[in-house]
């Protein structure tokens, strides 16, 4: 987002002006389009990239076909979108803090969320939240764009503090509509926080494509409205995702400010497992956005420059195969909690008046306790 | 006649409505074209278009705000919330605003709307998806709070909430959208709103329930039955306002009462009856009134939903204290 | 709001730019900056506008007056004001309809509103709001930005019935931060609603100033955001508001879409007769705005046009003064309305439920039945 | 020591815990440079500065949301809302969010916040500002309610509520801000929550309340006395979680009881104070429970506030109601 002044015709008077900008460096070929990030110089970064977004879509399709076997609950899945996932993953430190949705497995992995915490989760069992890892990331957030402000709380306590720390917060295409989004836009950019929203535009929010959300060309746009940095980039690009997140993100580690990155990829899945997209999408389409997978992409520019075999790709994706496999047996292996674990952790000391209920609900319960 | 289930008849009343209606129009998230999440609104927008029945962008204030601004217009704004977790936006706008639209202005303007949302546990949802606030809604001056409880009671109930000249919360028990079938002619014949509805007579001891617990609490009675205990059951249908002569009537004859209800105990709609109970037939009541209800805790992810919410044991249980007792 | 495409340099392409204009036919001193709008040529226009502004601050002080004898309830002052009032009202077209905040006295009164409706409302009582006038319009708002979803339903309905009619929304600065705002306007945009909002910025909300609510340069821009016209506007020039709202109605009406335009002004007055402005604003700051008076910028621009008389202006007026008392006189003549008015236009029908309630509440009322 | 009323108290409070414990912040509209609109944060940012004593943007989502956003990164969240008409869009955030996060991931995360609200009516204020929906808060699963009806239970609830660890709704009886002083030594003593206060003691009759109501209920029971009729009285303080052992306990010896709110009857928490003593007490009671509360209508406009809230000649009334019953 660029902006200057002035210029006066008549009674009218230009006051302000905006530019919105998209940046990749991969296209959907796999071919460079500009000139690569420092980062990507060294191979290992790009290969870590890579393993992150196949093991993100190996754990997908396994968490569906738990739940299409009765052995999970409701899933979103991430197919399509795991190069934005990954790249905002990449892109923060670990004192850092994430407030992510629903659907950035590929994300909450890389901070260091389980395999076996994010089945237990979507299986039903609130112990998925209790994360051994990231203790201070925000746990999934079903109610759209009420972690917004969440966001801007956690960017406030790090000003407070004087600590280089950001927090970083993405959100759907659909959830550009709730008035939350803005409401903390508005907060981050008035009081300069260190906070990074994401956008992940994936051109649906269940049924209702992007286009019906909003009439703005871009969802960038939408951070004028607060004054804070807005940029459009290529969410099936991991290259440029992970690239424009982290100049967002120390950007506002220096103090400089906040950012709204709109990352433009697609929902290759339904919307989740509770949803049937060929209701309301056409076939064509999905077919069409099929040359954008983001995967592929990476894989293309690696194998072609040299910088993964087959050999390599065969035995990294074995790997995580093997790891989403022990993950699904840890989870399938876990027993539920006692009924009584509903009134655990409601408050930090049960009050007086609850002593009752709890003691009937184990009495009552199915045998767990 | 086809039998149809209990979301199939909101469905109906929906297209019955905006048939014979052109003022009724219907908007949310995912109605249109996706016939809503749970089908409800399913063909409605091929039938009348884009404009009557209209996607929404995800924005639960702006939802039942526009519906006011509709409403005020002389239309009737029949907006869906997703699911119960997500209507806490429109708290605002329902009680500052819709409840109060034609008091404020003495008349001069209304709000006619049905604010229709399912809740409710027991389908294995996800975080946010199964809890049962009724009672937030019940506490607001200048509102109806409509729960029907079957597939004939969904349309009637829907059709007289739509026809209703001032605003109404219609709360669909999804657990049971489809548990049951029902032939239910679609002749536009609208159930009274305001009144209970008693689902089956008896001597003994009165239950009063709604929504997806007056399963449970029929099932009951049919245990409690094998048990020679005579159980009559009681819809309340309609929360607010609450027709509590029926319930008065059937305390009056049995002696005993139990409430059901899904939603966290303290301050539930269950108090509500059970304080008028106490009013009014304190000296006439053979034994304390029992509430069953869900707990005063968190509605937990689903592997203890089932767990949390009141069952037919729990139901026959209170019922049999309150023979005891007396 | 201009916007344009394309430009595309190494990696970063720009995709969206936008502008923002600020309108202004008269400056502070009544001089002429741009040629004047058609509607000025008839002199009638400017005297109308002119006498609305002053009966405006005439009933205003009335108000004020009344409150700090304890004849009334909180009031809030629209000193300052007049010429973004009145010129929105008389931009509005009859068949229009007007939602207002609870500042816009300047408006309603165009609108046909009585100042006895007024002065009933701000004295307690709910029949202030059945205006015998503009019977669609909406009362006063309280709440924040919530009856901008409001002009949202009614632009709706306007569409739905292809009537050439437009809602007009009005809202302060500090209601821009709201979200219910925002939901609004990108609703709107999507929609291509027939509705304008007239942000009137008089750099207050209560004690936080502009500048504290949002890091935006211009609150017009804030329309970027849904893709919606945004203007600025000098709000103490009645000229350029009425200007500018007109066109932004016609726009609407004739089915081109909504506005957002930030009338720029300044609040005079306390926020309202609870409020003491001078615990958080510089008397300084308060006495460089006198400049910006609006009714003596009309006032030197008629009288130096020979347009008005010192005359012509002494019997307006006293006109409008006598009109003020008159409406006083009436206001306070009206006796309480009864106890049991708590629950008449409750439902249409007073549910069997509550009857005992009202027969309650009438048997121990303060004998007002 | 000088007297202070109840609005100083709090801003006692808010001032020692502020200097005692560096993780407090307090936010909001207006609550810097201004004070706050009843002048409850007062002179805080001088002493604590701009970014512990921030004024917010207009806008109640984000004070809610941001302040869990605060309590999760172990900072005390003082939020304040202006007036009890401007919660609402909070509620999302209170009860998607405060009130389970703790729960949600088992104790990982914690949201010790007290939201503050000024709330009921009695001040002749505009449209919207005199409401009382506490009853609302007090359904919800995983808060602490608390309403203060004296200077120094406003200083001591107001400590404990900021050191709870948990999420704390805190609303302030508006009416009695200023009506009357108390001394109340700056010792940094919280009172307990979770506990009723009681206020008088009697042996006829129980009248529970809270908030302003504690006031004209103080003044029914001296006239009461005056009649020969002993009233015991109960603030409950902290409503939920309820401490309903001293109202069972205080109605057992006396055998009725009265409850007083402001709010709207219907589902108020009156309610749920009724069913308890029914469900507990129906053996004991001499009489029937009277509730004395709001209409369930709107709140009205001023010239008819004083119509619509429960006042001393009620109270009076139901009291005797109770005795004349037995
Ligand atoms: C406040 C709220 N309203 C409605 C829903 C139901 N819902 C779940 S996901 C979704 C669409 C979200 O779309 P988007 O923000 O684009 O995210 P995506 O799922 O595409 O990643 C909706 C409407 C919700 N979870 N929260
Ligand atoms: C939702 C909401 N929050 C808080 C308030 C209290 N309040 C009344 S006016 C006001 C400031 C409004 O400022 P602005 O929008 O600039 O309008 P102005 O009063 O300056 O015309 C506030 C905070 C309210 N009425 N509604
Ligand atoms: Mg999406
Ligand atoms: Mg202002």
């Amino acid at each position: 987002m660029s902006k200057d002044k002035g210029s006066s015709t008549g009674s009218s008077t230009r006051v302000a002006s905006f530019e919105i900008h998209h940046t990749r460096f991969l296209d959907h070929n796999g071919e460079v389009t500009g000139e690569l990030p420092e980062f990507t110089r060294d191979s290992a970064n790009l290969i870590s990239l890579y393993r992150a977004m196949v093991r993100t879509r190996i754990f997908d399709k396994k968490a569906v076909a738990l739940q299409r076997t009765g052995q999970l609950g409701t899933f979103a899945s991430s197919l399509g979108q795991e190069a934005s996932f990954v790249g905002i993953g990449s892109a923060m430190r670990t004192e850092d803090v994430l407030l992510p949705t629903y659907r950035e497995s590929g994300a909450m992995f890389i901070r260091g969320v389980t395999m076996t915490e994010l089945l237990l989760y979507w299986g039903g069992d609130e112990r998925g939240m209790d994360y051994a890892g990231p203790r201070e990331d925000f746990p999934i957030c079903v109610p759209i764009a009420t972690h917004l402000p969440h966001a801007v709380g956690v960017a406030y306590a790090m000003k407070l503090r004087r600590q280089p720390r950001v927090a970083v917060c993405t959100l759907g295409d659909g959830a550009t509509s709730k008035g939350d989004f803005y409401e903390a836009l508005n907060m981050a950019g008035a009081w300069q926080l260190p906070v990074v929203f994401v956008v992940c535009n994936n051109e649906w929010a269940i049924s209702v494509p992007r286009r019906a959300q909003t009439h703005a060309q871009t969802l960038a746009q939408k951070a004028i409205a607060g004054e804070i940095e807005g940029e459009q980039v290529d969410g099936n690009d991991v290259i440029a995702v992970r690239h424009c997140v982290s100049r967002a993100i120390e950007k506002a580690r220096s103090g400089d400010g906040p950012s709204l990155i709109e990352a433009l990829s697609y929902r290759m899945s339904d919307h989740t497992t509770a949803d049937d997209a060929s209701r309301y999408r056409a076939k064509e389409e999905l077919e069409k956005q099929a040359i954008n997978d983001p995967i592929t992409r990476l894989n293309t520019y690696l194998i072609g420059n040299n910088l993964l075999t087959e050999k390599d790709r065969e035995a990294l994706e074995a790997e995580c195969a093997a790891e989403v496999e022990a993950a699904a047996k840890e989870y399938l292996a876990t027993p539920p909690p006692p009924s009584k674990a509903m009134f655990d952790y409601l408050y930090e000391t049960l009050p007086a008046s609850l002593v009752a209920q709890r003691e009937f609900a184990t009495k009552r319960g199915s045998g767990n306790a | 006649m086809p039998e149809v289930s209990l979301v199939e008849a909101v469905n109906l009343a929906l297209a019955h409505e905006m048939q014979a209606d052109e003022s009724v129009v219907v908007l949310g998230e995912d109605v249109g074209v996706n016939g809503g999440v749970f089908r409800a609104t399913a063909g409605l927008q091929e039938r009348f278009g884009k404009e009557r029945v209209m996607d929404t962008p995800l924005a639960e204030t702006l939802i039942a705000g526009m519906s006011v601004g509709l409403a005020a217009q002389g239309f009737k704004a029949v907006p869906e919330i997703q699911f119960m977790g997500f209507i806490y936006p429109t708290i605002d706008q329902i009680l500052n605003h819709a409840a109060r639209l034609r008091y404020r202005t003495r008349g001069r303007m209304t709000c006619p709307m049905v604010l229709r949302a399912p809740f409710g546990g027991g389908i294995h949802a996800p975080e946010h998806h199964s809890e049962s606030t009724e009672a937030i809604f019940a506490h607001i001056p200048g509102l109806r709070v409509v729960i029907p409880s079957s597939p004939s009671r969904a349309y009637g109930l829907l059709l007289a909430a739509i026809r209703d000249p001032d605003p109404v919360i219609f709360l669909e028990p999804k657990r049971i959208y489809r548990l049951v079938k029902q032939q239910v002619p679609d002749d536009g014949e609208a159930l009274p709103l305001d009144v209970c509805f008693t689902l089956r007579e008896g001597a003994d001891v009165t239950v009063v329930t709604w929504g997806a617990m007056t399963h449970e609490t029929m099932m009951a009675a049919d245990q409690l039955a094998e048990e020679g205990i005579s159980a009559e059951v009681i819809d309340v249908a309609t929360l607010k306002p609450l027709d509590m002569d029926t319930i008065l009537e059937s305390v009056a004859k049995t002696g005993r009462c139990v409430i059901v209800h899904e939603a966290a105990r303290t301050a539930g709609m269950g108090a509500e009856i059970a304080a008028q109970l106490a009013e009014h037939s304190l000296l006439t009541l053979l034994a304390p009134v029992q509430r069953v209800a869900g707990y005063d805790t968190v509605m937990p992810l689903y592997r203890l939903e089932n767990e949390y919410m009141p069952d037919t044991a729990r139901i026959v249980e209170a019922a049999k204290n309150t023979m005891e007792m007396s």
